[in-house]
């Protein structure tokens, strides 16, 4: 091969890494409709566009960067006091809340990458764990501030780009969730295929080679972590936003222990993963919830016992046949 | 010919055990520079004060005349000096072009931008297909590293560091556990590292050292027992004893 | 003399790497086996692949006339196969005498015995393994092996970094095993002439291969066959 | 009992998805979204509130004003944004007609929203709260406020020589109410007060008892949620705060019916104000008491209960005055000024604040024969929430 | 004062039984079970099915507490554990909390999902007074038995052969079974002691934290404290930390009791930062 051949096969299989496989239209395609094929499930649509972008934020670390965290809810939690305060107190607009919402959590993720960077896995799971406890019982301790057990009461949101005002039907607060999470999807995938994605994976895959290629791990670690943060922290915007009101729930623990079910369940490390796992443990959820509403809790253990066991492999095969029905586009394009 | 990579008097003392002793070393320029002695002579610890990994207790690092003893690792990477491992480590789930893509970003200061395509730069692209020709990875770029022959593996290991351009190369048993049949190949790939990259090689097969070194460096006990061309060190009584064990006085 | 143990086409390895390469040697019951080779050519690999800790890719071991190729750890040792690993691995937060006593099994071999033939252990008794010195930790490594009373003794490299004085103690005692006791045992050494003295037989390993078999007195009494196996000259 | 019982949810679970299967084509239907929470640590408001509706739909029939009610019964575990969205969901897809259940302040409060928004009725049957009422002109009440409960205790235990309370209670929502309403009552009466909240989330009250012990006060005032009254009582008691002569006082919460009798001996003595006790002796307190147990072996009902019965008997009531017109505003209507003999005493719905007039008792917990009761002795007749009586 | 500390030594000394097999399990399989605390609720379970329906008395109930949880653990071990110890922590917490989750919902179906009460007999109600210190039998007991088994374990892992062949798989799992030591016999027996022990700290516990289906819920960040701030190589390293998380839960309560939770949670953070293998772990090989 000579030497200008050989560079455009290897442009052209860097593209081809990037480039929109047809399931993924498909994918998006469909989340489009659901807007007019289920105009009576835009509530817990809405719910799994917000759970689905938290579990995007979480594959953005856990993923790609290989940091475990059962700890992510301080991240929505700070997301969604900060959309739910600006919004109570300063401005209505949700824009404004979206970002400042964005912006602190991004603020706090950076502030305390540090705790992340060191131990191992299970220190960082305490850490991050012990982390989202301290700002639940900040919030819950601040409640002249945050309403404390009570909850934030009284937040109103003025329509968006003053047009669209939040109806009780949630068309409103779904279109908006899933085009945020769209937006933000798709920078996440321009991020995870830019030099600097591809030197997280490096740092997940091997430390010491990535150090050894020049890769600045910390640096990229603290970098990923903030940018994690602030999409969690979107999440929470979003949640305090669409529902207009936030509990101190959103910091608990049983957040961040779902999230990690969702994004293993979807599968990590391919970015639909968390979103395929916010759809299948909602609907999963919703589901069981409606047939035995005291005892759903039984057959979501049940199904995590065997999904681990080896149902994983089944779920994951499913899902990877499915993709593989598209037709592969040609090479041209 | 002159120095590029030089220590001076580097001592390294883990609690009371000395690991690295006085030692006084020069890596010339374009050097092919094997560096050999028995299990627990220090030259682990050695590579890795080279490169950073560990800082020493006292004595220096040098690289073309400039002090890097208190550089980090990725900083000297960037400066020029790059490694291999004695076990590979690698971006098991990437495939060669990435890795290598990877690399060459890291170098070309690319690491930070976060929109940007990689198939949009025309620089790493040219570095990337460049390094992929050198060490015949090209028919295999497009598959995960983790399912490759470990001979290949190991040729990946040695693009993947010479791919951060490094005036030095360490290259740590570069042959070690690949099976016969893709020895021959991989050797080829050491024999065609170019001349301008000095290269520290450690190694135990006397083999590869007669073939690639043109000087040796005995290490034994964290100091430097002799220095010489291979013929000479070979025949160095004081080396035969280290390694044959005649008699146990020094 | 019975056979002890055989290996034959045996091919071993960690994860993906490849170590070994159609290994066969045989042992008889008492005798011993020098196993030599430059670093890196798989003399550990060979060791731990006899006690079970290595991927074994193919290839058959059999021991005492059982197959034990695909038998766990645990029963190679039971089946009598005591071992002293590289990094002596003594465990740390046993004292002496439990280093000793956990893995201890019937037979001739007691506590009182081990400090019998390793005296400076016996002052220690109490200590902590990670408060011992090298050459006291080698001479508990091989306490700790001879206490499951095998039939066979694997040493990796027991001279490895010690003292000559102690080494000296130590090839006493391990004179005292191979000659007067009568155990079978395989010791990889780097020192190929101060251990070619002790054992029976002798194997040369190069890159995962056995280059050379002999007796260790045919050895000892050819040293250019030696230098040019082990030594710092081009093999090939 | 609990394999009964369980069989029993089956079959409930089984009717309600039949109920969910016809409810396309029932034109004469009037759902009610009763939204509880059934699992976590509030289960058991959920279960006694289930029961109670069941109870009262079994008792009187389910068709009123020649509408039938359809109970719809959704868990939200207690977690406020799970309240909101099955509230949302309840009213824009089941096209439910009444929102009921909330069991705790925040969930109340989360759906406030959703009810206005909706202008459908929401029935506070737990959520105790004061303020809660006036988040929403869709809300009706037929529990009780805290602050309803508390400040008869500031006059009896004033006028019963208590001088110096230390005041305990859960912080959230209604521990506050209660605290606070407490204090300012028994403060403005002459005594002192020390207070110290405990957290929702709290497994030892060790500590917290300490302070009491220490500040060796003539009473203790006490607020803890329902269902962990007993660990309250047993350390109250461990602490050796009642030989030390402390008085148990407080809203009846914390000898809750539902577990008074697992607590022992050390709940006796204990003086509560509160609106309900299941020994509360009328004729058609006994024959909810007995029927509720008939239907229910091994339960005694408990204030939330009552809570419950009497909400639905309220929806009733409306759907029969307003001849089946399930129109929120119309239902509202007629749900201001309702009034009517419950178990518990003579009750009515406050027209100007849609939250519930009663009587309070001051019940001494005492044993009859081999079981725990809160015996009343004293009754302080339809009591106004004060919070609101006041502005 | 030092009633308080009395108490937050009792309240330890409870997390310290509750705990000490996970550290054990964890430090010799390097298997994370977050489940650990539903073997404590049944131990408590049986207790107050034991008390309630067959009137048995509390101190014949603890030794069943203790058998009934150890035998569940040799049960799942054998049946369910097994295939995940060489599975990676991620799929052993999601395992271990699908677990958690059954037992959860499985015991308020069974038992209902209120809090459930044990009549203490008599002689253990109430508290005397020494020094002003007031000392509660219960507490006194609970530190008593607590105290015994911490000091039987720590002679039973120091002293005994079954304790040093432990110590020998903990630090070196490789070369134990190279040297003939049964690892996984010997993980299974710590496995059913430490669901054992669980259970008769449930069963202690019931007095001092409550019992109802959320108990494993609610605690399992506690004991997850202990062990991961305890270091899992040695019996004294858990104690100490329950001891430490026990005292400055109960004294920060009574001290700064609108802190509440926060300092527990704090003081891990701030342990886990200065000491990420735990505050009493040796260091590493």
């Amino acid at each position: 091969m000579s030497g200008t051949v050989l560079e455009q096969h290897v442009r052209q299989s860097l593209r081809r890494a990037r480039r929109w496989h047809p399931a993924e239209l498909a994918f998006w395609l469909l989340a489009a409709a659901s807007f007019a094929l289920f105009p009576t499930r835009f509530l817990i649509l809405n719910e799994i566009a917000i759970l689905a972008l938290f579990a995007l934020s979480l594959d953005l670390i856990l993923g790609y960067a290989g940091i475990v965290s059962l700890g992510h809810a301080a991240f929505l939690g700070m997301g969604a006091y900060s959309a739910g305060l600006l919004a109570k107190y300063v401005t209505a607009d949700p824009l404004a809340g979206l970002a400042f919402g964005m912006a602190t959590s991004a603020l706090l993720g950076l502030l305390t990458s540090p705790l992340v960077l060191r131990g191992t896995d299970l220190t960082r799971l305490m850490i991050t764990l012990g982390v989202a406890l301290i700002l639940y019982e900040v919030a819950n301790s601040l409640a002249w501030l945050t309403g404390g057990a009570d909850g934030l009461q009284g937040i109103t949101m003025a329509p968006i780009f003053g047009t669209f005002d939040f109806d009780i039907f949630g068309r409103t607060a779904y279109l908006y969730s899933l085009l945020v999470l769209f937006i933000l999807f798709l920078i996440a995938r321009r991020i995870v295929n830019s030099p600097f994605g591809l030197s997280l994976r490096g740092i997940r895959d091997n430390q010491l080679r990535a150090a050894a290629s020049g890769v600045p791990v910390p640096w990229r670690l603290a970098a990923i972590y903030a940018l994690s943060a602030a999409y969690a922290g979107a999440a929470g915007a979003l949640l305090a936003q669409t529902t207009q009101f936030v509990s101190l729930d959103v910091f608990d623990f049983h957040r961040s222990a779902d999230l990690m079910l969702v994004l293993i369940i979807g599968g990590a490390g391919y970015l639909y993963g968390g979103l395929i796992g916010a759809i299948a443990f909602k609907f999963l959820q919703d589901a069981i919830a409606t047939f035995t509403p005291q005892y759903w809790m039984f057959w979501i253990g049940l199904f995590l016992v065997l999904f681990v066991l080896g149902g994983r492999e089944l779920i994951h095969g499913a899902i990877k046949a499915l993709v593989a029905r598209f037709p592969e586009r040609g090479a041209s394009s | 010919m002159s120095a590029v990579l030089q220590t001076f008097n580097l001592v390294k003392t883990f609690g009371g055990i000395t690991a690295t002793d006085d030692v006084t070393f020069s890596l010339e320029k374009g050097a092919r520079h094997a560096l050999i002695g028995p299990n627990g002579a220090g030259k682990t610890t050695f590579v890795n004060l080279l490169t950073g990994v560990l800082r020493p207790t006292s004595g220096r690092v040098s690289l073309v005349g400039q002090d890097i003893t208190g550089l980090s690792r990725e900083a000297r990477v960037k400066r020029g000096v790059a490694r291999t491992f004695q076990i590979n480590q690698l971006f098991r789930t990437m495939t060669p072009l990435e890795m290598i893509s990877l690399v060459t970003a890291e170098r070309l200061g690319r690491g930070m931008r976060l929109f940007q395509r990689l198939d949009a730069d025309g620089e790493a692209i040219a570095e990337t297909a460049d390094i992929l020709a050198r060490f015949k990875l090209e028919d295999i770029m497009d598959q995960r590293i983790a399912t490759l022959p470990y001979g290949k593996q190991r040729q990946i290991e040695i693009a993947a560091a010479f791919a951060a351009r490094p005036s030095v190369l360490l290259l740590d048993e570069p042959a070690a556990g690949v099976p016969e049949a893709e020895r021959r190949e991989l050797l080829e790939t050491v024999a065609a590292l170019p001349d301008d990259v000095s290269v520290l090689l450690i190694e135990h097969d006397m083999d590869i050292i007669f073939r690639f070194a043109t000087r040796i460096t005995v290490l034994v006990n964290g100091r430097v027992l002799t220095e010489g061309e291979p013929a000479v060190v070979a025949r160095d009584a004081a080396v035969k004893q280290a390694y044959l064990g005649e008699a146990a006085h020094v | 003399m019975s056979e002890l143990l055989r290996i034959e086409g045996l091919s071993a390895g960690y994860g993906d790497a490849l170590v070994l390469f159609d290994v066969a040697l045989s042992l008889d019951e008492g005798r011993s086996l020098a196993l030599l080779g430059r670093n890196g050519v798989g003399k550990t690999t060979l060791v731990n692949t006899i006690i079970g800790v290595t991927r074994r890719r193919a290839g058959r071991i059999t021991f005492a006339d059982a197959d034990i190729s695909t038998a766990t750890p645990e029963q190679r040792a039971h089946a009598g196969i005591g071992w002293v690993p590289q990094e002596r691995n003594i465990f740390k937060s046993l004292t002496v005498v439990e280093n000793l006593t956990a893995v201890a099994r019937p037979g001739p071999w007691t506590t009182e015995r081990v400090f019998r033939m390793f005296p400076r252990l016996a002052e220690r008794k109490s200590n902590l393994g990670n408060q011992l010195s090298g050459g006291e930790q080698q001479m508990l490594a091989i306490g700790r092996a001879l206490m499951l009373n095998p039939r066979l003794l694997l040493l990796d490299e027991p001279t490895e970094g010690l003292a000559p004085i102690i080494v000296e103690e130590l090839l006493a005692a391990l004179k005292t095993l191979f000659r007067d006791e009568g155990l079978a045992a395989i010791v990889i050494e780097q020192h190929a002439r101060t251990i070619l003295e002790l054992t029976d037989t002798a194997i040369v390993l190069e890159r995962g291969r056995v280059v050379l078999a002999d007796d260790s007195a045919a050895l000892l009494r050819e040293p250019a066959r030696l230098e040019r196996h082990l030594g710092l000259s081009a093999a090939a | 009992m609990t394999f009964r019982r369980t069989v029993l949810k089956g079959f409930m679970a089984g009717a309600l998805a039949v109920t969910l299967g016809c409810a396309a084509q029932a034109q004469e239907v009037v759902k009610v979204g009763l939204i509880l929470p059934m699992t976590g640590p509030f289960a058991s408001t959920g279960r006694q509130i289930e029961a109670a509706v069941k109870l009262f739909l079994a008792q009187s029939g389910a068709t009123h004003g020649g509408k039938r009610l359809e109970v719809i019964l959704k868990d939200d575990t207690g977690n406020a944004d799970a309240t909101r969205r099955i509230a949302q969901e309840l009213v824009v897809n089941d096209k439910v007609a009444v929102l009921a259940g909330f069991g705790l302040t925040p969930l109340a409060m989360a759906t406030a929203p959703i009810a206005t928004q909706a202008k459908i009725p929401q029935i506070v049957m737990a959520a105790a709260t004061a303020s809660i009422t006036e988040a929403s002109p869709f809300i009706v009440r037929t529990s009780f406020t805290l602050p309803q409960a508390s400040e008869p205790m500031a006059d009896w235990a004033w006028s019963n020589g208590i001088k110096r309370v230390f005041t305990v209670v859960t912080d959230y929502g209604p521990g506050i109410d209660a605290e606070t309403s407490f204090a300012n009552k028994f403060k403005a009466a002459g005594g002192t007060v020390e207070s110290v909240r405990v957290p929702l989330r709290n497994p030892d009250f060790a500590p917290f008892l300490q302070r009491v012990s220490e500040a060796k006060p003539d009473a203790l005032f006490v607020f803890v949620p329902s269902g962990i009254g007993a660990q309250f009582m047993k350390q109250f008691v461990e602490r050796g705060l009642d030989k030390a002569g402390v008085k148990l006082i407080g809203p009846g919460d914390v000898v809750d019916d539902d577990i008074l009798n697992g607590m022992g001996d050390v709940a006796i003595g204990a003086i509560t104000t509160h609106h309900y006790s299941a020994k509360h002796d009328s004729a058609a307190n006994q024959a909810f008491v007995k029927a509720f147990e008939a239907a229910n072996p091994g339960v005694r009902p408990n204030f939330m209960a009552v809570g419950g019965y009497d909400g639905m008997r309220l929806i009733a009531e409306a759907l029969k005055a307003t001849n089946g017109d399930a129109s929120g505003e119309k239902l509202i209507a007629a749900m201001k000024g309702a009034s009517w003999e419950s178990p518990r005493g003579p009750i009515t719905i406050d027209p100007a604040t849609r939250d519930i007039i009663q009587n309070i008792y001051v019940r001494r917990t005492e044993k009859v024969g081999s079981d725990l009761f809160n015996i009343e002795f004293a009754t302080i007749p339809q009591v106004k929430d004060p919070v609101k009586a006041r502005k | 004062m030092l009633t308080i500390l009395f108490d937050g030594i009792a309240y330890g000394m409870v997390l310290f039984v509750l705990a000490c097999g996970l550290s054990v399990t964890m430090g010799l399989m390097n298997f994370v079970n977050l489940a650990h605390g539903a073997f404590a609720m049944l131990g408590g379970y049986v207790t107050v099915l034991l008390m309630q329906r067959l009137g048995l008395p509390f101190l014949a109930s603890l030794p069943a507490a203790f058998l009934a949880a150890a035998l569940a653990g040799i049960v799942l071990e054998r049946l369910v554990y097994r295939p995940m110890y060489a599975k990676s922590h991620l799929d052993q917490v999601m395992f271990s909390i699908g677990l958690v989750f059954m037992a959860v919902a499985g015991t308020d179906w069974l038992l209902g999902s209120s809090q459930q009460i044990i009549q203490l007999p008599r002689w253990l109600q109430g508290r005397f007074y020494v020094l002003g210190v007031g000392i509660g039998y219960y507490r006194l007991f609970v530190i008593g038995i607590c105290g015994l088994l911490a000091v039987a374990l720590q002679w039973g892992f120091a002293k005994t052969r079954f304790g040093s062949r432990l110590r020998a798989a903990v630090d070196d799992a490789r070369v134990a079974r190279g040297l003939g030591i049964p690892v996984n016999r010997l993980f299974a027996l710590t496995f059913a002691l430490g669901s054992g022990l669980a259970g008769l700290g449930g069963a202690l516990g019931i007095e001092l934290m409550g019992l109802d289906p959320t108990f494993p819920l609610k605690f399992m960040i506690y004991f997850l404290i202990v062990v991961t701030v305890g270091g899992t190589s040695t019996i004294t390293g858990p104690f100490l930390a329950a001891m430490l998380l026990g005292v400055a839960d109960v004294m920060g309560k009574y001290l700064v009791p609108q802190a509440g939770a926060f300092i527990i949670y704090a003081l891990m953070v701030i342990l886990l930062l200065l000491r990420p293998e735990g505050l009493f772990a040796r260091a590493r090989t």
